[in-house]
């Protein structure tokens, strides 16, 4: 099998992948821009910023460092193995910070001004400078990607000035990036009581930054080690790889001892993760530094909390373990260790930014904070989006390699490969458009219904029955909403007050049939929302009870007691007076017809019953005190009182002190 | 006639062709031949745009079996084989089960049902050659599923697999690869002589001596005829010269020598000879300088260059008529006298499903035999719907298969005729001429199968020749 | 029961309509890119009127519905009258279509929606007994074909017994939930199975320009798997 | 430059300040009341102050506390947030992007954002501008019944809170909460209990923004360093280059695809 068909089979699962999470993406962009912040992430006032903003942004542009790294080494320095990925570095930087960006959009409150800080300036905001920064630099990628893209799009005069620009961009870039990558450390700076201690260094920005480059290099040789997998093996794996379809078991070795030979690519991979192994050991130090010089740090890391085992595998996996393992001489040989070690790394270094930005801040936001669905879908949309240029890129440009030349040349001799265990011809099975929209057919709708935020709207708990303070019933506390805020209630002196048995109607005004004294929680079970409280399928039964309907099946037969005409609705069925005439007393006289089928929310049922009359009654019998919130909402009644009678003078007393 | 499924003769007495594929030539032997026909098929998926076709019928096969009600196959065996959708089925499931996803996950994960083997090819090159693909069912299929075309790429996959019958294989590869260039390895020089006999034989009858133009540059028209023409149709080919000299068109036609024959064995069975075959026709036209390409009474050759040219002519694209037509605008514009009181006998009007399934040629020939025939008879159906003499799409050149053909193939046709009771029965087209005179002669019906421009030899008067009447006369005294 | 039936109307309905939308959806734009990408150039040469006479003669089919196998052509078009106008007008559905897609719909009265349910069943009982019986029928039937039409049977039965509860032999819940799960069932199929003709039988009804092949093909196919000098 | 004390003593959480509050800014009252129980403060972008019970009889009323040298308003990046002549911190909803950074700022957790609106914004006490600037003292000042809150000029009001404390020295403690904290505010509390629990710092900390902007500052030395530093380095290598290889080499070419 030619080097072509052997790779485009690799790719085509992923690129699956990628197209399933870029529809199930763009349906929650949808659904976050139709419902707005609150109804479908998990933020909320205790924790202002998220994964977004955490894991896409500031993980993000940490992981494409290596526009600017690379961009040195190879285009500044002129190292040799670097100069070769400078392209590779600046289409990742560009699309990574892109995927940034474009995640932001649906962070921030108005996306529609985003442009803002270009014109609304504050010089002493870090939050400005990470803007300005960021934003430039990432034009600068593009400017500098231009090139590659022009090649084959025409424009030469174009293209050749910018290439003859690259020098002053690849400056221009170190600094910005250098720049933004220090205050993006910063910008937790403006939280000292707030963040974990063992997180707030005062030389974070220095962490920040040199964390960056190492991680930055590390991402960039996982991703050449990737692409080689994918399109090309034999370049970084070398014979390992592929030899007639048996893979040798030494995973590189010497080729002194007649072991396969190493891949052409396999030294630019190990140059890029020593030179970050290097920089991470920098990072190390000052690190163990920051530890030392902080007292209260290193009290934090000892007291053994969940904060304090994050810190060490953080530490471990973005500093300690990539060091050690690049010092040993086997792991620089074999392409799968070095692969191991670069992504080791650069999850160490997503996973330091979400401790400082996201974990770092719970103990503080006294909340755990877990993003939605939304959320998370959104983030790998993007991410996904991202994938998919990528491949688009450099199959179709010569970033990595001009794959696309030998394939336009080459009249690719068709050879009708059929899967072995199907015996299926999956060399042109399905691509293009109708691949992508199968799976847009199959995604999209799954997608939707499991995040439509209606559907997913949890019901709020039922309300809590008031509680008997003694056995006569004579005071009940009400604490509908669980939230320790009860309210005293005198039930039996409001039953003399207003005019004994007669009076219960009042509250108790639609009792559950043979049952006069039914609870308010039992129909107003939700305190904000209204309550459904007709139960259609029981009705079906009673009535046929009630009726003793006959037929096959009864229930089918009292359809028709309520229902006049065919189209059975609720617009079509009778009111509930006509039946439950004697025990069911319409609250509101004005429409005889009781509103039947949804009670208020708790809520509103208390306060419409309670407080018309108390208001009232403090005019009539200028008792003040009547139509204040406190006279029933006493704030955490202490225990011990609980069933002392004198609780009532207690609370008298307090305010008789004046 | 109603169209019951009328009781035909059991199957078993139809001939049994699936022990006898000799007909059908190996390439290169039997073994590994379902992989190869797999082969081909990915490589027709691939190059050409079947596909999105094959997507669309896999999905609306509707199986509701009306297209049987209207085969002439199927009318006489009755044998389920022959529903033109069942031979659809056979090649849409070979589809489904090896290239398309729906296929790939039945294999793994369902018991699959469809398995291609060695007895289903043979079985799907027996059914696809008993059908002439003359498309009478796609106008009963209410999906509009074209039969004709999946029979027809069927072929062309078991022709890319090696099987393909040997009298239309080596026809071919005489017309591609001979030094003739032609289906019946007539040389050009025996092209000519026939020319001479034509030219005794026309001054005989009339009395006047013609000089057929060959090889004339920048001429209005050049000629093709089917190549069988010049060896067994005679009489149509003097029709032809003298509707040519009696429009005095004479100096604005030309008949190529480099290559003469219009028969493109392409259409019923291969795309690529198709193409190879209209642009070795396009080709002549261009080296003669010709304006429009005049094709003589042959069905399939005059539907291969009037839909192919323009496909497959690129630049060198030029206008198609059919005989046919010239010879009705002739009669039209009165270029051409016909004595309509010559024919006495009961006439009927054969349409070949290549001209006139697609509406092209059906009422031109109609209005020239009304012209000068008195007694003129409609077999019903006709026009667009008419049955399929048999022998279409190749199957007349197979003679293993006459038995066939005459028992299944043609039975439908040659009961019609015997039903019209006509004496005469014109069917411009040297195949159906060819099968329906092997029909009268089989069921004995009392009945001459002519070309149009026999019928018009005998009626055309042309000023300074012999009268209609007294060639007649001589005719009569020669026959005695 | 109730949570069945509510998950059954709001999330899996859902979920089934815009697997159906989009399928058939698909179905378009892929021959629309056939026709308009790989094959615009041949457009012109096609013969539309011939094309357009045959299609129109299949909306009054008369001449098709008094040859051939006549049962089963009526039953099958009576059927589709029934299949189209219930589901689409019937009074209960207006409301569906109005809260999903914000269309209002005029909607056909009830006595005449069951007549019109009561003749599609009786039709797709002939149309499954002459599947079953007729042996030229039983011969060429997939077994896809058969269970549609018994998958098509179910919502249409189940329906018109929720809407009359008095022969319901069932509880009222238990045949909604029939009725809503077997209609979901097959709007799912539909992009799938051969009720994808929705779409596609208007492509098929041109399929004429299927005979312009593509030039220059067979000489790559030859090649392709005869070899380079690939002799006839 | 006004402020506004808060005698802990006198209030007794009869949240006649926070209803008020809600009329005077037009926001919803029954979203206020679902607020109460449903953020841990009593918070929200309906109830732009709150009262929080310390222990179980003493309360106090939390809001903005308008900081001398407010570090939200050093963090919002479009300067949406200012501090007024008068000393408010006063926020512009036309500037706002949406980025809540002010939220994560403020060492007080005062920020509340439009969580549910489509057009969402931040929302916090802003010392109700309309009603100074027609003369009327804040909402919650005028309404509360045991004029717990006194408004007027910041230093008038920290002589009269330690004037207090020295009249009844075992009715307060000696410390007035807000004179130092951050830099200082101009809400100031005067309480007999502890406020340590509602997350007041000890009084030395220093303010945020004199923490973080002297970092700020250095931003453009860095850049112009690190540009310098760059643009030497490749300057020298290039003509290390050019010596070596001659002038061909001198441009510095791109690093090139693989091949």
């Amino acid at each position: 099998m030619s080097e072509l068909e052997l790779t485009t089979d690799r790719t085509q699962r992923i690129k699956d992948v990628l197209w399933a999470l870029t529809f199930a993406g763009l349906v929650a962009m949808l659904l976050r821009f139709v419902f707005g912040l609150g109804a479908t992430t998990n933020l909320d006032d205790r924790v202002p910023w998220g994964l977004w903003k955490i894991f896409n942004m500031i993980s993000g542009a940490a992981l494409a460092t290596c526009g600017f790294t690379v961009g040195f080494l190879g285009h500044v320095l002129h190292l040799k193995p670097f100069d070769r990925m400078v392209k590779p570095a600046i289409l990742v930087a560009f699309l990574g910070y892109g995927a940034s960006l474009f995640a932001l959009l649906f962070d921030i409150g108005l996306p529609w001004r985003f442009w803002h800080p270009f014109v609304h300036w504050n010089i002493h905001s870090f939050l400005f400078e990470v803007f300005w920064c960021v934003s430039c630099y990432f034009v600068i990628t593009f400017l500098e990607l231009s090139p590659t893209l022009l090649e084959r799009l025409g424009l030469a005069k174009l293209r050749g000035v910018l290439s003859k620009a690259a020098g002053v961009f690849v400056i221009i870039g170190i600094t910005l990036s250098s720049l933004h990558h220090t205050s993006l450390g910063s910008l937790f700076l403006v939280t000292p009581q707030r963040l974990h201690a063992l997180w707030y260094s005062p030389i974070i920005s220095l962490l920040f930054i040199i964390s960056a480059i190492g991680g930055g290099l590390m991402l960039l040789a996982l991703i050449k080690t990737l692409h080689s997998w994918w399109y090309d093996p034999s370049r970084v794996f070398g014979g390992t790889m592929v030899r007639e379809g048996v893979v040798c078991k030494t995973c590189g070795g010497d080729s002194e001892n007649g072991a396969t030979p190493e891949g052409p690519d396999l030294h630019v991979v190990r140059a890029l993760v020593t030179a970050g192994a290097w920089v991470l050991s920098v990072y190390l130090l000052l690190k163990i530094g920051d530890l030392v010089l902080r007292p209260e740090a290193r009290a934090a890391l000892l007291a053994g909390t969940w904060e304090s085992v994050l810190y060490v595998v953080e530490l471990l996996s973005a500093a300690i373990l990539p060091v050690l393992l690049v010092l040993i001489k086997p792991v620089r040989r074999s392409p799968y260790a070095l692969a191991v070690t670069a992504g080791l790394a650069a999850f160490g270094l997503a996973l330091n930014r979400v401790d400082v930005g996201i974990f770092g801040y719970f103990r503080d936001a006294g909340e755990l904070y877990f993003p939605s669905a939304i959320e998370w879908v959104i983030t790998f949309g993007v991410l996904a989006m991202a994938g998919l240029a990528f491949f688009f890129i450099i199959e179709n440009f010569s970033v990595f390699d001009d794959r696309w030349k030998r394939l336009a040349d080459s009249e690719l001799k068709f050879s009708s490969s059929f899967d072995r265990l199907t015996w299926v011809w999956n060399h042109r099975l399905m691509t293009g458009l109708e691949r992508a929209s199968l799976i847009a057919l199959i995604v999209l709708p799954l997608a939707w219904i499991t995040l439509y935020p209606p559907f997913l709207e949890s019901t709020p708990p039922d309300t809590r029955a008031p509680l008997a303070v003694d056995a006569a019933r004579d005071t009940l506390r009400i604490d509908a909403n669980r939230d320790g805020l009860d309210a005293v209630f005198a039930h039996t002196a409001h039953k003399q007050r207003l005019g004994g048995e007669e009076s219960c109607v009042n509250c108790h005004h639609l009792s559950m049939p043979a049952d006069r004294a039914t609870p308010c929680s039992e129909c107003h079970r939700a305190m904000e929302a209204e309550t459904v409280i007709f139960n259609h399928e029981q009705h079906l039964a009673w009535v046929a009870e009630d009726k003793e309907l006959g037929g096959w099946i009864p229930e089918n037969q009292s359809c028709v007691e309520c229902h006049s005409g065919q189209a059975r609705s609720a617009a079509s069925a009778k009111a509930c007076m006509e039946c439950h005439r004697e025990d069911m007393h319409a609250v509101d006289p004005a429409n005889g017809r009781l509103a039947q089928f949804a009670a208020t929310s708790y809520h509103s049922a208390m306060h419409n019953t309670c407080i018309p009359c108390h208001t009232e009654n403090a005019l009539t019998q200028n008792r003040p005190e009547l139509d204040r919130c406190t006279t029933c909402h006493q704030f955490g009644v202490p225990e011990g009182l609980e069933e002392n009678l004198q609780m009532r003078e207690l609370v008298e007393v307090r305010i008789r002190r004046q | 006639m109603a169209e019951t499924t009328n009781s035909g003769p059991a199957p078993s007495a139809v001939i049994d062709l699936k022990s006898r594929l000799p007909y059908h030539i190996e390439g290169n032997g039997s073994e590994g031949r379902v992989e190869r026909f797999l082969d081909a098929f990915a490589a027709v998926l691939e190059h050409t745009d079947y596909k999105p076709l094959l997507d669309s019928y896999c999905r609306t096969t509707n199986k509701c079996n009306r297209c049987s009600v209207t085969c002439p196959v199927y009318q006489v065996t009755g044998d389920p084989r022959d529903v033109p959708c069942y031979k659809t089925t056979l090649l849409l499931s070979i589809y489904q089960r090896y290239f398309t996803l729906g296929g790939w996950l039945n294999a793994r994960f369902t018991p699959n049902r469809f398995e291609l083997t060695e007895d289903v090819i043979a079985e799907m090159a027996e059914v696809f050659y008993r059908c002439t693909a003359c498309r009478r069912c796609t106008q009963e299929c209410p999906m509009g599923m074209d039969h004709g075309l999946i029979t027809r790429l069927g072929r062309y996959i078991l022709s890319l697999t090696g099987i393909a019958p040997k009298a239309l294989q080596v026809s071919v590869r005489e017309q591609l690869e001979g030094e003739t260039h032609n289906t019946s390895k007539v040389p050009a020089t025996a092209m000519l002589h026939t020319l001479e006999f034509l030219q005794e034989e026309f001054s005989d009858q009339f009395g006047i001596d013609l000089d057929v133009p060959v090889d004339k540059k920048n001429r209005d028209y050049v000629f093709f005829c089917a190549v069988s023409d010049y060896l067994m149709e005679p009489d149509t080919l003097l029709g032809n010269l003298a509707v040519l000299h009696a429009a005095g068109d004479w100096d604005r036609w030309t008949i190529g020598t480099g290559n003469f024959d219009g028969i493109n064995y392409g259409l019923f069975y291969s795309d690529w000879h198709l193409e190879r075959i209209i642009k070795q026709l396009v080709g002549e036209v261009d080296r003669l300088g010709g304006k429009n390409i005049l094709i003589g009474e042959c069905g399939h050759a005059s539907r291969s260059a009037h839909d192919f040219v323009p496909v497959f002519g690129g630049a060198q694209t030029r206008p198609v008529v059919s005989f046919i037509e010239y010879t009705l605008d002739c009669l039209r514009r009165g270029k051409i006298k016909l004595n309509p009181d010559i024919i006495t006998e009961k006439v009927t009007y054969h349409d070949p499903c290549n001209m006139s399934r697609g509406g092209w040629i059906v009422n031109q020939p109609r209005e020239i035999l009304k012209s000068f025939v008195k007694d003129y008879v409609e077999m019903t159906p006709h026009g667009r719907n008419n049955y399929c003499c048999g022998g279409g799409g190749g199957l007349v050149s197979i003679d293993e298969i006459h038995d066939f053909r005459m028992k299944v193939g043609g039975k439908t046709k040659a009961d019609q005729i015997a039903a019209t009771g006509a004496q005469i029965c014109i069917a411009p087209c040297a195949n159906c001429k060819k099968q329906l005179k092997e029909l009268v002669e089989f069921y004995e019906i009392p009945c001459e199968v002519m070309g149009l421009h026999d019928l018009i030899l005998k009626a055309i008067e042309i000023p300074g020749g012999k009268s209609a009447e007294e060639r007649k006369e001589e005719a009569e005294l020669y026959a005695m | 029961m109730q949570a069945w039936i509510d998950f059954a109307m709001g999330p899996l309905f859902a979920f089934s309509l815009g697997v159906m939308a989009l399928g058939l959806l698909r179905h378009l734009v892929l021959q629309l890119d056939t026709l308009f990408r790989r094959k615009r150039s041949r457009l012109k040469y096609m013969p539309w009127n011939k094309m357009l006479h045959d299609s129109l003669e299949w909306a009054l089919p008369v001449r098709h519905l008094t040859s051939g196998n006549v049962i089963f052509s009526n039953a099958s078009f009576v059927f589709h009258i029934g299949a189209i106008l219930v589901p689409l007008f019937y009074a209960g559905h207006i409301v569906l279509w109005e809260q999903w897609l914000g269309v209002k719909l005029w909607s056909i009265g009830n006595g005449f929606a069951d007549v019109l349910t009561v003749i599609t069943i009786l039709a797709v009982l002939v149309l499954l007994v002459s599947r079953i019986a007729v042996p030229r029928l039983r011969a060429i039937s997939r077994n896809s074909d058969v269970s549609l039409l018994v998958l098509i049977l179910l919502p249409f039965i189940s329906g018109f017994l929720a809407a009359h509860p008095a022969f319901n032999p069932l509880p009222w819940q238990t045949m909604f939930l029939i009725h809503l799960l077997s209609a979901e069932a097959l709007l799912i199929l539909v992009p799938f199975t051969k009720l994808s003709h929705i779409v596609l039988i208007f492509f098929d009804r041109i399929s004429e320009i299927h005979w312009q092949l593509r030039p220059g093909a067979g000489d790559r196919v030859a090649e392709t798997v005869l070899g380079k000098e690939a002799k006839v | 430059m006004i402020g506004m004390l808060i005698d802990v003593t006198k209030c007794v959480g009869c949240e006649k300040c926070v209803a008020a509050c809600v009329k005077a800014n037009g926001c919803d009252p029954a979203a206020a009341d679902r607020d109460r129980a449903t953020s841990p403060d009593g918070l929200s972008a309906d109830r732009l102050t709150t009262v929080q019970p310390i222990g179980w009889d003493h309360f106090a009323k939390k809001a903005c506390m308008h900081c001398l040298e407010p570090s939200c308003v050093s963090a919002c990046l479009v300067g949406g947030i200012t501090r007024s002549e008068n000393g408010a911190v006063v926020y512009d909803p036309d500037k706002c992007i949406g980025c809540r950074y002010c939220m994560l700022a403020c060492p007080f957790h005062v920020p509340r954002y439009e969580w549910s609106a489509k057009v969402p914004f931040m929302k916090k006490c802003e010392l109700c501008e309309e009603r100074l600037a027609d003369g009327e003292i804040p909402a919650c000042a005028d309404a509360c019944p045991q004029n717990a809150i006194e408004f007027g000029e910041r230093d008038e009001l920290l002589r009269l809170a330690h004037q207090r404390i020295g009249e009844n020295p075992d009715g307060y403690i000696d410390h007035v909460w807000g004179e130092h904290e951050f830099g200082g505010t101009s809400v100031l509390y005067i309480s007999d209990a502890d406020l340590a629990e509602l997350g007041w710092p000890s009084p030395d900390t220093e303010s945020i923004p004199h923490l973080v902007e002297p970092v700020m500052h250095a931003t453009p030395i860095v850049g112009g360093s690190v540009l310098a530093s760059v643009a030497g380095v490749n300057w020298i290598v290039r003509r290390r280059m050019q010596q070596m290889h001659g002038p061909d080499a001198s441009s510095n070419g791109h690093g090139g695809g693989e091949q």
